[in-house]
């Protein structure tokens, strides 16, 4: 699969390949009791991933040059850690193996414990929120410097010119369309926000969700109108917004002579004060995962290919 | 008859991978891709149902708002790109 | 009842995944671009919520359910619009339809 | 090892899938195309550490009454953050690309060194002429 794909010239087809490439994957992890994971890389791999990779070709041209290279230096190097690999992995566990080390040490603690401690039933997100706070804390940091990292490489989106993909006049029936579906996935999106203590979800996916939601519409519907909904400044100003609630979640449990990021801070009741702080942390989460990724959008969408 | 369905589905699964591999224009691909696509949800709703796993239906529900979405993404792109001359 | 359910939860899947899978087959196999649509867009549309209703049924009046029928819904509405955006696409980029070539081949050989 | 191989089916597609994409990487020449076999490689962890924390009979971690077996929730946490984490990241690599196509008119590596070479060359002759 994968690698026909990659011997493909026209970098269209690559990209859309591998989309489905990540459709398999996703049901991969479905198999594997991954609920979460599939959701999220459904939403990132089939969605996000995909978008950001056309609207990069657009501006780099589709067509790979032929080329002549000796494939054979490559290939030995390939093999030989491929065959380390597997001659490391020869002793490893069997797959499901309940007694394998990965399974002895924290995962019986956090699943014991999850439940009475943060009222939260999903322990992928009370490890995600509250176990592993930190964690979570620098990817968001990380996603937001990513997203400040396309700005500065790509510029602010300037707003005067801004090229369109081809006519939107002439484009009736999807426009109806997208105004009767948009709705939805943004309600969508929102519940996956909210309900990610209940069931699969969470911060994460749900800034993804919203994010895929309107650069549809931006697609369909032309880019003066999205840009009127939501300008650049303003998201760069929510992506930040995120973050911050983040990091002062954590500062008034420190104030309040907690350790940082201690959500029993919040309330009087340390359950309740728990569930509140993923809340928080979550909505801090999408907030900046949706505007960091809209912004990309915005930024390689804005972008006039020059030959 | 779960089983059946899921049968079939995986072998329009294949076959449809076969299109996307040889088609040769890429609406022929972005197609196969939408089909695929849509056949996933179908496997997991089904899937999901036979096996007993929570929550599958929210994730069958993500995967066709985001099918749709990529879908009318590639077409947008690609008319975007087709007017540049192959190099 | 359940009887009834089953039997027509079962249908249901049957004929969805009947349609699945001459769907596929079409899209193999036809000749051009529009005919592959041709094939697949009509099958997918209505196979795909049959099987989501078969499902549906054997489920039960739960959320999960309700679920099942928004996806239902939704591959309702997305599934033409994206068919009828890739045909205009298919169009615009000039891609033609094959359905005349026998029929002038037919008539150049006998002139 | 024979009877080996399907309980440790796992291992061999996350190693087949990271070497098909190191190869891609080391490879092919196009820029594009070695980000997306990042992205192959990227995957093949991805489903190495998820298949780690499978636990047979086990169900997804979220808690609910009468199942009492789950899957490890950590790596699940881990590989979430780490998919949207490299989506972003891929995101910063295509401004790169598109950055360096602008620069050089091209994103072909060869291409790329030549043109770096020439101007090399350029700036060591233009030292010449001035010393």
């Amino acid at each position: 699969m994968a690698i026909t794909a990659l011997r493909m010239r026209d970098l269209f087809a690559v990209v859309m390949l591998f989309g489905i490439y990540s459709l398999l994957t996703a049901m991969f992890f479905m198999n594997l009791d991954a609920v979460d994971v599939a959701f999220t890389e459904a939403a990132v791999g089939a969605g996000v991933s995909t978008i950001l990779m056309l609207a990069a070709l657009r501006l780099v041209g589709r067509f790979e040059k032929p080329h002549k290279h000796n494939p054979i230096l490559p290939l030995l190097v390939v093999g030989a850690t491929g065959a380390a690999l597997i001659y490391g992995f020869s002793d490893a566990p069997l797959l499901g193996d309940s007694a394998a080390p990965a399974q002895m040490h924290l995962a019986p603690r956090y699943l014991e414990h999850a439940q009475k401690q943060t009222g939260v039933p999903n322990v992928v997100t009370a490890v995600l929120a509250s176990y592993r706070g930190y964690d979570t804390l620098g990817e968001t940091v990380v996603v937001f410097t990513a997203g400040l990292a396309v700005m500065l490489l790509l510029g602010m989106s300037s707003p005067s010119p801004i090229p369109d993909f081809g006519s939107t006049d002439d484009q009736r029936v999807q426009r109806h369309a997208v105004k009767l579906l948009m709705p939805f996935i943004l309600l969508y999106a929102l519940y996956v926000q909210f309900h990610g203590d209940f069931g699969a979800g969470g911060g994460f996916q749900a800034g993804v969700i919203f994010a895929a939601g309107l650069v549809l519409y931006d697609l369909v519907l032309g880019h003066l109108h999205t840009r009127q909904v939501i300008r650049a400044p303003i998201l760069v100003r929510m992506a930040a917004l995120g973050v911050l609630i983040y990091g002062c979640v954590g500062l008034y449990s420190l104030l309040s002579d907690k350790a940082y990021l201690d959500y029993s801070a919040l309330s009087p009741d340390a359950v309740h004060g728990q569930h509140l702080g993923i809340l928080l942390v979550e909505l801090g989460v999408g907030l900046t995962v949706f505007s960091v990724i809209t912004l990309i959008y915005y930024a390689f969408s804005a972008r006039r290919p020059n030959t | 008859m779960l089983l059946a369905t899921i049968l079939a589905l995986f072998a329009s699964m294949i076959l449809i991978v076969l299109r996307a591999f040889a088609g040769p224009s890429v609406y022929d691909r972005v197609l196969a891709v939408n089909m695929f696509g849509t056949k996933t949800v179908l496997v997991i709703a089904v899937g999901g149902h036979a096996l007993g796993w929570t929550s599958f239906a929210d994730v069958a529900l993500l995967y066709a708002m985001l099918n749709f979405v990529a879908t009318i993404a590639v077409l947008r792109f690609f008319e975007a790109t087709a007017k540049e001359p192959p190099a | 009842m359940s009887l009834l359910v089953d039997i027509l939860s079962g249908l249901c899947l049957l004929a969805g995944s009947f349609l699945c899978i001459t769907g596929a087959i079409g899209l193999l196999r036809l000749p051009d671009v529009f005919c592959r649509l041709h094939a697949a867009s009509l099958n997918e549309t209505l196979g795909t919520p049959l099987i989501l209703l078969g499902l549906a049924l054997q489920v039960g009046p739960t959320l999960t359910s309700v679920k099942l029928f928004l996806v239902a819904v939704f591959i309702l509405a997305s599934n033409p619009t994206a068919t009828h955006a890739m045909s205009r696409a298919a169009l615009h980029s000039g891609e033609r339809p094959l359905v005349d070539e026998k029929a002038q081949e037919i008539s150049s050989s006998k002139s | 090892m024979i009877e080996m191989l399907p309980g440790l089916f796992n291992y061999w597609v996350a190693v087949i899938l990271m070497m098909t994409g190191f190869y891609v990487v080391v490879a092919q020449n196009n820029l594009v195309k070695k980000l997306v076999g990042l992205g192959l490689f990227q995957a093949s962890v991805f489903i190495f550490y998820i298949s780690i924390g499978k636990v047979a009979g086990g169900a997804p971690p979220i808690i609910e009454h009468g199942s009492q077996l789950y899957s490890n929730p950590l790596p699940h946490v881990l590989i979430l953050t780490a998919i949207v984490v490299g989506v972003a990241t891929t995101a910063v690599g295509l401004s790169l690309i598109v950055r360096i196509r602008e620069t050089y008119g091209s994103v072909e590596e060869d291409e790329i060194n030549s043109a770096d070479r020439h101007a090399e060359l350029d700036q060591k002759d233009e030292d010449n002429d001035q010393g």
